[in-house]
């Protein structure tokens, strides 16, 4: 079998200035932290991030922000981290943040439909708002639903908290967030780990993703902290 | 008077039935669950991915894993399920939650909502709030009744929507009004206040029900 | 707390003719016997049954199909049942089975989105097939999608393997099959589960189904034997 | 001349690279795991919900729960998983399965396939082909090169389609053959026919690879 296990270094070797990037989490509960510290070193620029928000300053995607590395962020929420909106009004061209906001859910599916080979799918959510705008509107039994489009990315960061060297990983509590979905929906999924064990020890009832999905483990991965 | 958000929080909780699936907005609805009556258990719902919240986890024995939407560290109750994002808003776009407790910045007599963008101000993002509000089977609002003076309840929202005729109920400190297909109709009234206090507070047509009733 | 749990006689006494209700299971693998055999007893026809595939004579759905009960059955695969054929082509009238094939995949998606709130979604899966008649084709990014739509129930009949007194619910090795779906997609939802014990005693991070979908709990249900 | 299935499963097999993951049909297509190269090991996609299944289940130690596509008793790998058909066709339509190996009644020159129904006789259903053709990366139809002697690879298909332009290559007792914009191409010829009786077995023009190989 392949060995997927490598320093958070060597996960992020190949990541290029300009690349897209899936990041689990939910206000950085989720996030791998040793993924992001990896790629704050690598210090590449102009990455476009889709995140659920951007954590906060010194957490999850915000120190990417805090590093100037994000052009483009898509999230649900930016408004506990007070350094999107200085980005987004700065006059400075370099540093200046474009971000795109999607309804929380409308996200989550968006990316799930990327991993699942769905062209779109129709929600009601943000029918009549400024969300609905240049989106197709399709009326299905007398309701009026937005069509919504698949999200895909080169890479995406998970976060495990336990995973099997094939990268079957469970994640405990409420690590879990968008993890599962971003993890089917990238071209190369890295996953940030608390605990690598050997294959068969994670109940196959109870694996989340599977490793089929992940193409590289790194172990090292602390407990999440306020 | 009592304290604003308690008279608030207190009559919300009015609303909820046993057994009701709940999700609670940040601020002022998180404090609906410390009102429930006797008898009245809720589940609460918290849309980063648990199903059975319980209260703030002490101090010292929190489990770094299990926080809320507003990334505080939560127990959960016996019971209880984590489950990713798209499935959490799969129980919300679905019909599954009951009742969806949350403050707005303007709320007009269509039942529209503004609650997520100021322009060239405040731009937070609409989180989860979007599809809360589209898909909860009961809608709340609970606010103050003005702003600093400033009506929040409209003829029409000025701000851009969080979602078009989704608000059911609107309950502030001056009293509980019900969105009805013919406006806002304000079914009780707080005894602090006159029915023309209400309708100076509010900034279109307020429907006063002729079985008008004190809040409590 | 509400005492969800009842016989299974209880538990169908409000089915009635020409009810539609979803099944969970493959092969009748994944299918409360326990709720069928009710079923059965209370010998209500006319019924449309959603479910993967047809059972097997003496097995799952199949016990209804030989009892004469069901009038339209939305399926993926009905070969391996030979009743199917025998019915959808006699001259009786009174025994006349419809049988309306989905693909197994936009099927299960159907059903999810019927439990999640989605107007529909865009599969590449029919296109350019039968499957495609009177459907909607968007092109999307260049490629061709069908338009489908949700599916619901009015009662759904889930297996579970273990189940708490609020229902939440696990399953077991391949007795998941169409079960967690349908659970979410049915107004009134009977869970026939292995197991019965107290809320608490299954891990939150392993339930599959949550007990808030769940409006009856019946146990007694046997171990899956082929 | 060996049994023609061996012949074509051993041939599939060859196919099939260390890690990938499969979807094997029901009948010739399940023959495949057992003629895989040494060091290649393939992970088995089950669409009613296993990942990394194994072998049957030898008889009286079988776990009642776990089951194939075929409703037989299988054994599951270190290192599986189960999971729903919502999930299973997630995985399958995603483009996560690397191939898939199945029968057909009719397969065309330009990669159409036919293999759920025959009108007015036969209505199995398409169970979970018509997903697995569309999303798996690479279509490998594997069977007997003509049924009875009637032509199977044609011009057109004459069936109703499972789907349109999916199959990527067709391997039969008679030889290896690619689907390719310009046509069907014979890429290799089993030692037993001429490429004059595969011609003849074929209901459409074949193309001769100028680097026709023998089948091994």
């Amino acid at each position: 079998m392949i060995n997927k296990v490598k320093t958070a270094d060597e996960a992020v070797a190949g990541i290029s200035d300009g690349a897209t990037i899936m990041v689990g989490g939910f206000m950085a509960c989720g996030t791998p932290e040793i993924l992001i510290d990896a790629l704050v070193r690598k210090n590449v620029k102009n990455l476009t991030i889709i995140c659920n928000d951007a954590g906060v300053p010194g957490r999850g995607v915000g120190k990417l922000l805090s590093n100037g590395q994000i052009k483009t962020l898509i999230a649900s929420h930016v408004g506990l981290n007070p350094e999107v909106a200085t980005r987004m009004n700065t006059d400075v061209a370099a540093d200046k943040l474009e971000c795109i906001l999607v309804p929380q859910g409308t996200l989550a599916e968006r990316i799930r439909a990327g991993g699942t080979g769905l062209g779109g799918f129709l929600t009601p959510t943000g029918v009549g708002t400024i969300v609905a705008e240049g989106k197709q509107v399709i009326n299905v039994s007398g309701r009026d639903y937005l069509l919504e489009l698949p999200l895909r990315a080169e890479y995406a960061f998970i976060r495990g908290s336990v995973t099997d060297k094939f990268g079957n990983t469970t994640y405990n509590g409420t690590t879990r967030t968008f993890n599962p979905m971003m993890a089917a929906a990238a071209d190369h999924v890295i996953v940030g780990t608390c605990e690598i064990v050997e294959m068969g020890e994670i109940d196959p009832n109870n694996v989340v993703t599977s490793g089929i999905f992940v193409d590289t483990i790194v172990g090292g991965e602390k407990q999440w902290q306020i | 008077m009592a304290d604003i958000k308690e008279i608030i929080a207190s009559r919300v909780a009015k609303e909820l039935k046993d057994g009701d699936v709940v999700n609670l907005g940040i601020g002022l609805p998180t404090m609906v669950a410390n009102f429930l009556p006797e008898g009245v258990d809720i589940i609460l719902q918290s849309e980063n991915g648990i199903m059975g919240m319980g209260a703030a986890a002490v101090a010292g024995a929190e489990d770094v894993d299990v926080v809320n939407a507003g990334a505080q560290y939560v127990t959960v109750n016996p019971g209880a399920m984590f489950f990713d994002s798209a499935t959490s808003f799969g129980i919300i776009r679905g019909g599954h939650v009951d009742a969806t407790i949350l403050g707005a910045l303007e709320v007009d007599q269509h039942g529209n909502l503004a609650n997520w963008i100021v322009p060239g101000k405040m731009v937070p993002g609409m989180g989860g709030a979007m599809d809360l509000v589209v898909g909860a089977k009961k809608v709340i609002i609970a606010m103050q009744h003005t702003q600093k003076g400033k009506h929040k309840i409209l003829k029409e929202c000025t701000l851009p929507y969080t979602a078009v005729g989704v608000v059911d109920m609107i309950i502030t400190e001056m009293g509980v009004m019900e969105v009805t297909p013919e406006g806002i109709v304000l079914t009780e009234l707080h005894p602090d206040f006159k029915v023309e206090d209400v309708k100076e507070a509010t900034g279109c047509e307020l429907i006063i029900s002729p079985d008008l009733k004190p809040m409590a």
